[in-house]
């Protein structure tokens, strides 16, 4: 396999990007066909380069002028996190309808994602990351400017902090390559410089961050292809903290303390899903839930915890696809997406879950209390999901851009799945957790295809999920049908404190400057001041410079 | 001595042009300070550099006594601050150019000091065309003139330039603001 | 080929560059000849003062420009327009007395004050702003010196100081261009936010970027200086063509939100992949080098350039034909230099 | 491939018959009906609901059978290293709150109910933090000392929560809620992996052999007539005792014991 082949999950969907604005400037709209060929094309040349060789593949094209060479380089990582993020961005960039304007940013963000993982150092990563996030942002206020979108300062300001880290790497050890950093360089501060990135890009905040505002928009185009492209970026980072470290993180409290972040963000979701007024409201806490529960597992610093957190962002990255084809109403495509998104068994998310609890309990120094508290934010979420089957439907999407059949074959294909939880454990996850885990932090998850070895137990995945997903198959069948009652459902419980701290941040946002010393500060009226062309400025700002370099 | 006086020269012209709003003023003080300024360039050795920076000063100081606000105007009603202003702008640049720094050139020093200092104030406080230009004449003489207190020969390219600054500035068509 | 022209040398190309886009894009009412000729002439100005041996004939250069730019007709009359690029001629002129002659060390800093303050009041920067008419035409308005001969000057004038100071006073006019450029980019970004007037705002936020290029120059790192310079290249190149194509929009008190007006935003904010993120890199690099507190002032003052971005892009309306096409290329010439900017880099520093 | 195979057959087996479906069905019913023996005074074949199950039921049927082939029954043909208390522990969360799908009116005050879970859950999982092992009957057999006191506590925390789980004490009046069948299908398919789990957890278990069937079944059926005679009491009592039980009683019992897992944890460090 030639090294320049490397290139082409990134070529293809610029290619067809380019074919896209050719065509649309000369007025013909050949967006969807063309934006799915290309990201199809990403998914065929990410899955070729890997599957045919099963090592990494780097291509140095030279130095780029900022410190950094053009390095890029397949590994397991890339390759599974590459088809986290171009599946479904190709599904739904196959079927939702688009402007060959709007085709064309949003092929563009695939490929600018797809450079991120597939970059070789960190600055790279940032500059791709944030070209990535700047193309989410155009789509979203493109599509409809009033509609909530994420932050561009919180993402500039993410891959920002990354770059940043990039060149301290840069400066203090000549290179920036996630493979070639000496484990040394990642001291606290930088690494935390990378995880406050790796949170920011993601959205991973206990509260109500993008990733769920996302999805009570209107259209839910953009949102699903930014949610697709930017959502799983953060993780890749936490994860490529581990290669840089060889294996772990800087110091052992620091996975106590991201972990019991990724509690708080699953139980913060759950918390808000079972308080939804309606159902869409619900569903815009699904990936903001797995993507709780996946930090969760991924910063435990174990095997089974990262592969844990690899499955569950796999199956966050199908739903994502699911929710932004789903429609609004209730019916057998929400209930399975339902069922889907709460893990019910036997399906992959119940296994990726399990596996990320006992992942807690496992790793020892008392993290099973962390795991303790992810089996109740799961308990929560079940409790919501219930509810959630007889909510009010919320808002309606454009018929046009949902596809129940698509939606609901994702969801079941989730649920179906879950015996295969140990043969898609052992080709997709495991590579990525050898690959990143090396050295003294050396293992792996073993099982086969059959079975899922944990310290303590092993999961039966294939010979215990069948029999009993064919007796469900066989139980649905011959259970009657049940009423479900359409109804406004009151939250179980609501935030202790929330009105006290609503209340305190409403009085810092009325806070004002007393009117007296109001001048003091108002810009507009130091503006005239300053810009007036006043020469007694002119000679203070001198006496000011000659004071402060003859003190 | 001749250095002495010749930085007087400088000083006193550029005076005269912070002082003066009639033409003839202006081209007085032009012309004074010129003759000040090449007298440091000739009495320093440099005689080709003194004519061209004479001929690019007094072809400035004619032009200015051609065109510009009439009669002489020195010292106008309400311009006690400016004569303040050269006396002081003058002690100051003696006190450094004699105290504060040491070694030859202190005639070039305190000519260069005043005459940049007070064009340059000429130029900030002025609304007048024909004044601000006579002052930029004045700068730019001037500007060439402390190339002589660098380490190397600053050859005669500066004065070639500065001459026809100051002869250019002068044949300039300047406009006031209009309602564009 | 000298190396101080050739550091300025793609400045003079973006200037170039930017110059034939101007003709290109501005509007038929608007003469082009006469743009082409002033921009001409201001083009060889800057060629002057870059390839000029000395800074004494850089400064006459300088003021050859001034008083030229001063007399163009306009709504401020010539007197007012010449004050602050004559401040700036004396402070430098100034300078270079305190550096050259014989005396205590404490010249030497007086030199680079005049230095730091004649190149402040020569582009423009806070506390010398050249006073702005909105209504002037963009010509003969300050915008001249802060987006189109500023950044030759400034480079020019910092690359020959370097040799006329001593190491002390070099570091005191390092120190001094980084305090400039922190005020400069807090005040360029917020008066460019809150500013009623979108003209002004858009002058404001020049103010901003050039207060990252006083950072760079300031950071006395190669990395620093290119940064320096990569901000620079996107003032001439991106920030001076992009208002220039807001010009009618801003008379005619348009605005829009479609994807163009976005990726201007985007543009303007430094954000990825365009020319100011790998500025913003590189000062990064640069400052981290020195000392990571700055680097964490300027990371976080980095952030300001948002707002006044996307209420920029705003003002740019919907550009058709011919503007369209203009701001496409600088959207593109962006990207490319953000991605790429190796080559722009070896140019400078051969 | 034949390994694979005997798998599959061993595991449907314990799914369907042993110690699954089947052996759930069968205690469940024999509980059931007599709980409706003793609360509501006789019992007719006519209470055992005609229709087809409902999907919540079949839901319920799916969890219970799950959590029950995680037990350390004897004879449970599926290994012990393959058993895990998480999965009984989510599977049975499952459960309590499948009927929540249809209507709110079948879960009554869900606010307590979910505290009881939570505590439950504690009851569950706490003893498994300190020995960092998941399999049921490894933690069934902890018997060091300075385990004991969580084990112990974790074991009454488990019974207390019981009831509510398995809707035994009525948590609102009458009026407030749905009138629930006599028979209540859900529930009975729930009760022998309820005691059965805590029979795993709690009581060290004995080797294979018809000694060790009756036993287990013995401590199981015990619970669940521990559950029936405390059902009957609170029946009488009324649902404020309950309510109250459960909002002032039981929560703060779950917080010494979330303590002492915590305590213990750091100690045996």
């Amino acid at each position: 396999m030639p090294s320049l082949a490397v290139l082409a999950p990134i070529v293809i969907p610029l290619g067809a990007a380019a074919v896209i604005t050719a065509f649309g400037l000369a007025g013909v709209d050949v967006g969807r066909i063309t934006c799915a060929a290309g990201a199809w094309g990403s998914v065929a040349a990410l899955l070729v380069l890997w599957l045919s060789v099963r090592s990494t593949q780097e291509l140095n094209l030279g130095a780029l002028g900022f410190g950094s060479s053009l390095l890029l380089r397949i590994d397991a990582v890339g390759f599974a996190f590459g088809l986290i993020i171009t599946v479904p961005a190709a599904v739904l960039l196959s079927l939702q309808p688009r402007t060959w304007q709007e085709a064309t940013v949003a092929i563009v963000g695939v490929a600018a994602a797809v450079t991120a993982i597939e970059s070789g150092g960190v600055v790279l990563t940032a500059l791709a990351g944030g070209t990535a996030a700047t193309l989410a942002v155009v789509q979203l206020d493109t599509e409809d400017v009033k509609a909530p979108r994420p932050s561009w300062g919180v993402l500039l300001g993410s891959w920002l902090a990354l770059s940043w880290a990039g060149v301290i790497f840069e400066a203090g050890a000549g290179t920036d390559g996630f493979a070639a950093v000496p484990v040394a360089r990642l001291t606290v501060p930088v690494f935390a410089l990378i995880t406050v990135a790796a949170l920011g890009a993601s959205g991973l905040f206990p509260w109500r961050s993008w990733p769920a505002q996302l999805w009570s928009r209107p259209s839910l185009r953009a949102a699903g292809m930014s949610v697709a492209t930017l959502y799983p970026l953060g993780f890749y980072l936490l994860v490529r903290e581990y290669d840089i470290g060889d294996g772990r993180y800087p110091q052992p409290a620091l996975n106590g303390l991201l972990a019991g972040l990724g509690v708080a963000v699953a139980l913060g979701a759950a918390i808000r899903a079972q308080g939804a007024p309606n159902r869409r409201e619900f569903l815009g806490e699904v990936i903001p839930g797995f993507g709780g529960f996946a930090l969760m597992t991924i910063a435990l610093g174990t095997p089974l915890g990262l592969v844990a957190g690899l499955l569950s962002l796999a199956i966050a990255g199908a739903l994502t696809a699911c929710l932004a084809l789903l429609p609004d109403r209730a019916g057998l495509a929400s209930l399975v997406a339902i069922a889907a998104a709460v893990g019910l068994p036997p399906g992959l998310a119940f296994g990726a879950r399990v596996l990320g609890i006992e992942s807690t309990f496992e790793a020892g120094n008392s993290i099973g209390l962390i795991g303790l508290a992810g089996a109740a934010a799961w308990v929560v979420w079940i409790v919501a999901a219930a509810r959630a089957v007889g909510l009010p439907a919320g808002r309606d999407t454009a018929v046009a851009e949902t596809f129940p059949r698509i939606a609901l074959a994702i969801a079941a294909a989730t649920i179906v799945a879950g015996p295969a939880l140990a043969a898609f454990q052992t080709a997709f996850a495991n590579p990525a957790q050898g690959e990143v885990m090396t050295g003294s932090a050396a293992g792996s998850v073993a099982g086969g295809l059959v079975a899922v070895e944990t310290v303590s137990t092993v999961l039966p995945a294939l010979t215990l999920f069948i029999p009993l997903l064919a007796m469900a198959v066989i139980v649905y069948a011959f259970a009657g049908k049940a009423p479900v009652r359409g109804q406004a459902r009151p939250a179980l419980f609501t935030i202790p404190g929330r009105e006290t701290s609503a209340r305190l941040w409403a009085a810092i946002r009325a806070a004002r400057v007393p009117e007296q010393y109001r001048s003091v500060v108002d810009l507009r009226a130091i503006e005239p001041a300053a810009a007036g062309g006043h020469a007694v400025l002119w000679l203070a700002a001198l006496a000011a410079l000659v004071f402060a370099v003859t003190r | 001595m001749i250095a002495a006086v010749a930085a007087f020269l400088g000083w006193l012209g550029v005076s005269i042009i912070v002082l003066a709003d009639g033409r003839r003023g202006l081209a007085v003080g032009l012309a004074v300070a010129t003759t000040g300024l090449a007298a440091i360039a000739w009495q320093e050795g440099d005689g080709v550099a003194a004519l061209i920076v004479m001929g690019g000063g007094a072809a400035a100081a004619v032009l200015r006594y051609r065109a510009g606000p009439g009669g002489w105007v020195v010292m106008p009603p309400g311009s006690t601050p400016r004569l303040i202003l050269c006396v002081a702008g003058g002690l100051v640049a003696l006190w450094f150019a004699a105290s504060v720094t040491i070694g030859p050139d202190g005639a070039t020093r305190f000519a260069v000091l005043s005459v940049v200092g007070l064009s340059g104030a000429r130029i900030v406080s002025s609304r007048e065309p024909s004044s601000v230009v006579t002052a930029v004449a004045t700068l730019a003489l001037a500007a060439a003139v402390a190339t002589r207190l660098g380490a190397g020969s600053p050859g005669l390219v500066p004065y070639v330039a500065a001459a026809l600054i100051a002869a250019g500035a002068l044949l300039l068509p300047v406009r006031v603001a209009d309602a564009f | 080929m000298p190396s101080d022209l050739a550091t300025c040398l793609p400045l003079l190309i973006a200037a170039a560059a930017a110059l034939g886009l101007a003709v290109v894009m501005s509007p038929a009412r608007i003469s082009r000849t006469a743009l082409l000729a002033r921009g001409g002439t201001g083009l060889a100005g800057m060629v002057a003062i870059a390839g000029a041996p000395s800074l004494d004939l850089l400064v006459l250069a300088l003021l050859v420009l001034a008083v030229l730019h001063a007399s163009l007709p306009g709504k401020r009359d010539f007197s007012s327009r010449l004050q602050m690029p004559v401040v700036a001629v004396v402070l430098i002129v100034l300078a270079l007395v305190f550096a050259r002659v014989q005396g205590p060390e404490l010249l030497q800093r007086l030199a680079a004050v005049g230095i730091a303050a004649g190149l402040a009041a020569c582009v423009g920067l806070l506390p010398y702003i050249h006073v702005l008419e909105p209504e002037d035409m963009v010509a003969v308005s300050p915008t001249v010196w802060i987006g189109f001969v500023g950044p030759v000057a400034a480079t020019a004038i910092l690359v020959r100081a370097r040799g006329l100071l001593s190491l002390d006073a070099g570091t005191d006019l390092g120190a001094m261009l980084v305090g400039l450029g922190l005020v400069n980019m807090l005040w360029g970004t917020l008066a460019a936010w809150r500013a009623e007037s979108s003209t002004r705002a858009w002058h404001y936020s020049f103010m901003a970027d050039w207060g990252l290029a006083l950072c760079g120059f300031g950071l006395t790192v190669a990395d620093g200086q290119a940064a320096a310079l990569l901000i620079l290249v996107s003032i001439v190149f991106g920030r001076l063509p992009l208002y220039l194509a807001s010009r009618q929009a801003l008379r005619e008190n348009q605005s829009a939100d479609r994807p163009i007006n976005l990726m201007v935003a985007a543009v303007l904010a430094g954000s990825a992949p365009f020319a100011g993120f790998a500025a913003r890199v590189l000062l990064l690099r640069g400052a981290t080098q020195m000392s990571w507190p700055l680097a964490l002032v300027l990371a976080a003052g980095m952030l300001l350039w948002l707002p006044v971005s996307l209420r920029l892009g705003r003002t740019l309306g919907q550009p058709r034909g011919r503007q369209a096409l203009g701001v496409g290329i600088v959207i593109a010439a962006n990207a490319v230099v953000g991605l790429y900017p190796l080559p722009l880099l070896t140019l400078a520093s051969r | 491939m034949i390994q694979i195979l005997t798998a599959l057959v061993a595991h449907s087996l314990a799914l369907v018959v042993y110690p699954g479906l089947l052996t759930l069905i069968v205690f469940g019913a024999l509980v059931e009906i007599t709980w409706g023996r003793l609360a509501h005074g006789g019992w007719k074949l006519s209470d055992v609901p005609r229709r087809r199950p409902t999907p919540v039921a079949a839901t319920v049927a799916i969890c219970s059978v799950l959590a029950a082939v995680q037990l350390a029954a004897p004879y449970n043909p599926l290994p012990t290293e393959e058993r895990s208390v998480v999965i009984a522990a989510i599977a049975l969360a499952f459960t309590v709150w499948a009927e929540l799908a249809l209507t709110v009116e079948h879960v009554p005050e869900p606010g307590i109910l979910l505290v009881v879970e939570f505590c439950w859950l504690l009851a569950v999982l706490g003893p498994a933090v300190q020995p960092e092992s998941l399999r049921p009957q490894v933690l069934g057999n902890v018997l060091v000392p300075a385990l004991l006191p969580v084990k112990v506590a974790s074991g009454l925390l488990y019974l207390l929560c019981l009831p509510a789980l398995l809707r035994f004490w009525p948590l609102s009046p009458p009026g407030d809620r749905r009138s629930r069948q006599r028979f209540d299908l859900a529930r009975a398919l729930s009760w022998f992996s309820y005691c059965g789990l805590f029979t795993t957890l709690f009581v060290p278990p004995s080797p294979d052999g018809a000694a060790a069937v009756l036993r287990f079944f013995g401590i199981t059926f015990g619970v669940a007539a521990l559950m029936v005679l405390v059902g009957l009491v609170m029946d009488r009592r009324g649902p404020a005792l309950a309510r109250g039980f459960y909002k002032r009683a039981v929560p703060p019992f779950a917080l010494l014991v979330l303590l002492l897992v915590i305590g213990t944890s750091l100690i045996v460090r």
